[in-house]
């Protein structure tokens, strides 16, 4: 028995989740040094748990709301990974067209309402969508996924509050991953948990979640979807984390102690999660073969991508207002 | 035809919105039990009922945001922002999100939100409730920006506005809340992008934009009594410009006077000059002229005030200038 | 025996700052009734005992920010009421010379750094002086006063947390009110105390104060102020508080149950000292002496400043850029 | 002389001056300990120790704002924004704050404070990360704003803002850090509100700043084979804005072309423009172009961003057809 749906072989699909997240942020982690990859990227290796774990927790009427770091939102959504991919390499086919990039990935098919590059940006928007859900009476839940760093912008602070008075139906997630950059949260802040420890300063039910454990992420997040569908309002959550790699392209992360990064590297969500398999009775050998699936997957989607054609110059004179153009005059 | 003041000309616009489509919900800081600070939403909140009409915190990127998140999942909302120069804590959601999402998810994301805000001087009321900031807008593109100067636009592009699927920042202006004008009993609605000629002359053409149209129509009066004939066009939209009726008008009369009450360093004249300046170059007689702010804060003291906004006799006294160059 | 310096003599001088603001604003608020005063006002009538008693902490290198409700501040840190008079009602002689009005009296000279009139936006500037002192060892703190419904603003936050994570020598005091503009503070946040609330989420020390008790604002800021001398940090205070006006101009404040305005107008700041100083032995007669001195005081400040000339059309062009005019053009 | 990159000489230009003034620090987003994003902070820490260099959280209100109020109390703060976008989020501090302060007290309060932030395209970054937001600060009287385009204007620019008494922004180019050039070893200062002419002409004067210049003097050589002698005006700062030297320069040449990065819509090319049209008329021998970035946020995909960013080559066309008509 597991959390989730409570089946073994529900655990295992969500391995399989995060290895294919796990491989995407590998292979773009190597397309950046190879230099095939322009502009940027943060991958979220390390994070997958959190993605993973929430997302089993929503439906079809949830919003989720990403950031710059947005890889295994959206793909953890079910959206199409070459079409990931493409964004990143800056193809037509990219989920958008290429104008959006590596910070910007969304799929509106699959819940996910756009990733957000300013930090703390996403978070009153996030409020909106709750707010329309309950206006318009789908059950929709949103969920905002933000950084440790992004607890002491000032949206944030507007963002939670709002949703507190008006109990929107809204699950704030915390990817706490100690770092803002190359800043330990620590020296930011003057309690210990930035997210958590805010909560009570808007009445908003909290709870700290492992968040390198896929399981105890989704109980917390349906807990707090329960609650939101339920009218009880919104509920903030912080997931302790860890990013594998720096904090975007090929930062080293020389900034990082070494014990640290061991100890965290150590309990890993893959290996936590292969580690709970096992417990489970399931055979390394076939959580090996999920390897190679995704990895096969995975591998297949970045080709697809790289056939891809790059986007057409009339594309940038697209989608500027909704009638479709760039027309700023009449 | 009923006669109505600007001011509930606004509150009109808002209703009549409101019954005819559900999905329009209004937000901001005292707009439902108190009605609005400057009284332009009085009325919805009994009529439409506390699901659709909200009293906010002050937190003004909570309320910027919450709009453009209700905007991209079915609903229509329109955003308080009680002063102009409150864009400022707000503009982030505004110039980022707002104005770029479409464009960045490659029209996944639509935003069909009206921010509604009031700007300009005239009120003592000093620097930080008296600015003109749609010339930041200006400069953004993704944004539409319209600026009513009579009762009937405030309601027309209000529903313009309200339609429209882009984000649309609509510049009420405080020195017009208590002039009154004709409003079409029936729907009335404007499209974004179409200025309006409010008087025809031959002489010269003058630009103005919400305040400074009443400057220029009475100058224009008194222009008459001295053998010069002006046209007078009302922008109403400065994104988009309609430059058509700008370059038309122009073309006949080659004579250009733009009147603008914000600061003249970054104004939205420059953008119009420069336009006729490229495009119409071959018909001009003469400089571009722009009667525009003083390029400093606005201060407090109402004399103060009044020397450094544009004034009716200025603009007369400039397009005589300019029609005998 | 008093709190403050310990003496009645103390306890009666801050009966008479506090009689000179209600006398300034009851003027102000007839001015505009009449239509004398032009553009806006927002009286600080029944908030006297936070700014008196606050100021009474203070020495000549502190800071004190205030936003638009600003008149009791500046007049409480000694500023020559004629010339607070003088900006409201436009002249030369103002303390900004007209040109900043009602809501921005500033006397640096005074040790006021400005009056801020768009919400929670000193509280930033604040925590800059402060950490101005710390790095000048001037030994100086700054006092930022903001209302209720500040707290909910994004830079409320990001000040709390900067000066908290800083360690500066501010102090927060929040004149809780109980309303901004039209709308009881209760109805927009999910916590009983704005303020005092939110100070956790900061790790920063608190405490609620009777905002209409003079002596116990005084010791209140005291105490904060010796904590910020002594390299301790900041500290947020909640100073529970009443307008006897509407939030501006003739606002007649109808959104106020009647029961409430009763309750706490017994308990206005000049009565409550009053009682105290009756306690303390001090005859009626000698206050009713203060109240006419200080109303004459009052009276003739407002006889000069009505005297004043207006400001010259120059000074519109004046002090834009430090070199002193509204040169953007070489 | 030194050759210095341009990312160095903002080091460079920093040191310089906290080595003058122990009032000056500086403080925001990883500019101590990591030497800055643009690694335009390094070195800072190490010689100046945390007194005066300065992480915050990621709080732009709260380093803007921290910033004033040190400025008003003595210190002569330089606070970085990590992109030019994020003013989006701190702008209430410095459009409504610091840009009126001195203004609104009357002279009582000067705010002698420096905003370094990073602007422009070509980095494949997108719309939130691309954007040339100088010309909101244009539109707001009581801010400087400077753009330096070589690496000694870096130093001389950064000199002159930390030594102004008031708020200047600072706006570098993502697009140029890379880029070398001679700085002078002892002190330079530049004072903001002196362009520069970059290369003589008389056929044609074309007003560039930051980025555009280097495309305007790339087009100029061009055009030089092509017979047509084309002046360079690099702007520098927008604010003070040159006027002079732009007049001048173009009552020799009668023709104006100007090259901007940012979107044609309310871009500072048409207040340039808007001048000329209006002080310099009647020496006007041909319409006045500008060539601007398109009016769309940045895309994020290079082929993308390269179609909508001014290009040499356009720079080169356009002039010629200019010189021609
Ligand atoms: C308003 C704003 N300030 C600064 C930045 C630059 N920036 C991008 S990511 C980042 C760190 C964010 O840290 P955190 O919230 O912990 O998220 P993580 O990157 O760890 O996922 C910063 C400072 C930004 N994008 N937006
Ligand atoms: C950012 C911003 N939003 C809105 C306003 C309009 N406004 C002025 S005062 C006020 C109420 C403030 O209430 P509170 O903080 O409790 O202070 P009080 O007026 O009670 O002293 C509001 C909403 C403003 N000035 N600035
Ligand atoms: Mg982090
Ligand atoms: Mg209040």
């Amino acid at each position: 028995m597991t959390a989730g749906n409570g089946t073994v072989q529900w655990l295992h699909d969500r391995y399989a989740d995060m290895r294919r997240i796990r491989r995407f942020e590998d292979i773009t982690y190597t397309l950046f040094r190879r230099g095939t990859l322009d502009g940027t990227a943060h991958m979220a290796a390390g994070q997958e748990a959190v993605a993973v774990g929430a997302r089993a927790a929503l439906g079809a009427d949830d919003y989720v709301f990403s950031t710059y770091r947005c890889h295994h939102h959206v793909i953890a959504a079910g959206a199409p990974m070459d079409r990931c991919f493409a964004e990143l390499l800056q193809r037509r086919t990219g989920l958008c067209g290429g104008k959006g990039g590596s910070m910007h990935l969304t799929s509106v098919e699959h819940g996910v309402m756009g990733s957000y590059a300013i930090v703390g940006s996403q978070l009153p928007i996030a409020c909106g969508a709750a707010w329309s859900a309950h206006i318009r009476g789908t059950g929709g839940v949103a969920v905002a996924f933000f950084g440790d760093g992004a607890t002491n912008i000032g949206a944030f602070h507007e963002a939670l509050n709002l949703a507190a008075v008006w109990r929107l139906p809204a699950v704030f997630v915390c990817e706490n991953n100690l770092y803002a950059e190359f800043t330990a949260i620590a020296t930011s802040i003057n309690v210990e948990h930035p997210a958590y420890d805010r909560a009570p300063a808007y009445g908003m039910p909290a709870a700290i979640v492992d968040g390198n454990d896929v399981e105890a992420v989704h109980e917390a997040v349906a807990t707090a979807v329960g609650r939101a569908r339920d009218g009880d309002g919104p509920t903030l959550l912080e997931a302790k984390t860890y990013r594998r790699y720096g904090h975007s392209r090929i930062d080293p992360a020389d900034y990082r102690p070494d014990e640290e990064e061991e100890t965290w590297f150590a309990r890993d969500p893959l290996t936590v999660t292969r580690r709970r398999l096992d417990e489970l009775g399931v055979e390394a050998s076939r959580v090996d073969e999920t390897d190679e699936r995704v990895g096969r997957e995975v591998d297949e989607a970045l080709e697809t991508a790289m056939q891809a054609p790059e986007p057409e110059v009339g594309d940038a004179f697209a989608d500027v207002y909704a009638e479709g153009g760039a027309g700023w005059r009449s | 035809m009923a006669e109505l003041s600007y001011r509930y000309a606004v509150a009109e616009g808002l209703a009549r919105e409101m019954r005819r489509d559900p999905a329009v919900v209004v937000l901001g800081e005292d707009v439902a039990a108190a009605g609005g600070v400057w009284k332009t939403t009085q009325g919805l909140l009994d009529e439409f009922g506390p699901e659709r009409v909200w009293d906010t915190p002050i937190s003004e990127q909570a309320i910027v945001g919450a709009a453009i998140g209700a905007a991209m999942t079915g609903l229509r909302p329109i955003a308080e922002i009680m002063y102009a120069d409150f864009l400022g804590v707000c503009w982030d959601q505004i110039a980022n999100q707002a104005a770029k999402l479409r464009y960045m998810t490659a029209g996944q994301l639509t935003v069909p939100l009206v921010i509604r805000t009031i700007h300009g001087g005239g009120v003592a009321k000093g620097a930080q409730h008296s600015q003109s900031p749609e010339n930041w807008a200006l400069a953004v593109p993704g944004l539409r920006v319209a600026c009513p100067s009579t009762p009937a636009d405030v309601v027309g592009l209000l529903a313009g506005a309200v339609r429209a699927d882009d984000p649309v920042v609509v510049f009420e202006h405080k020195g017009l809340l208590g002039s009154k004008g004709e409003v079409p009993d029936d729907e009335h609605v404007l499209e974004l992008g179409r200025a309006a000629v409010r008087r025809r002359g031959t002489d010269l053409t003058i630009v103005a934009l919400s305040a400074t149209v009443r400057l220029a129509l009475e100058a224009a009066a008194e222009l008459e009594g001295q053998d010069v004939s002006a046209e007078v066009i009302d922008l109403r939209t400065l994104v988009p410009l309609d430059a058509g009726c700008v370059l038309e008008s122009f073309k006949r009369t080659s004579r250009l006077l733009i009147v603008e009450e914000n600061p003249r360093q970054g104004g939205w004249g420059a953008q119009i000059a420069a336009l006729v300046a490229e495009e119409a170059f071959w018909y001009l007689d003469a400089p571009i002229t722009r009667v525009a702010g003083e390029s400093v804060p606005l201060p407090a003291a109402r004399g103060l005030e009044n020397a450094v906004l544009p004034s009716a006799d200025q603009v007369t006294e400039t397009a005589l200038k300019l029609a005998r160059t």
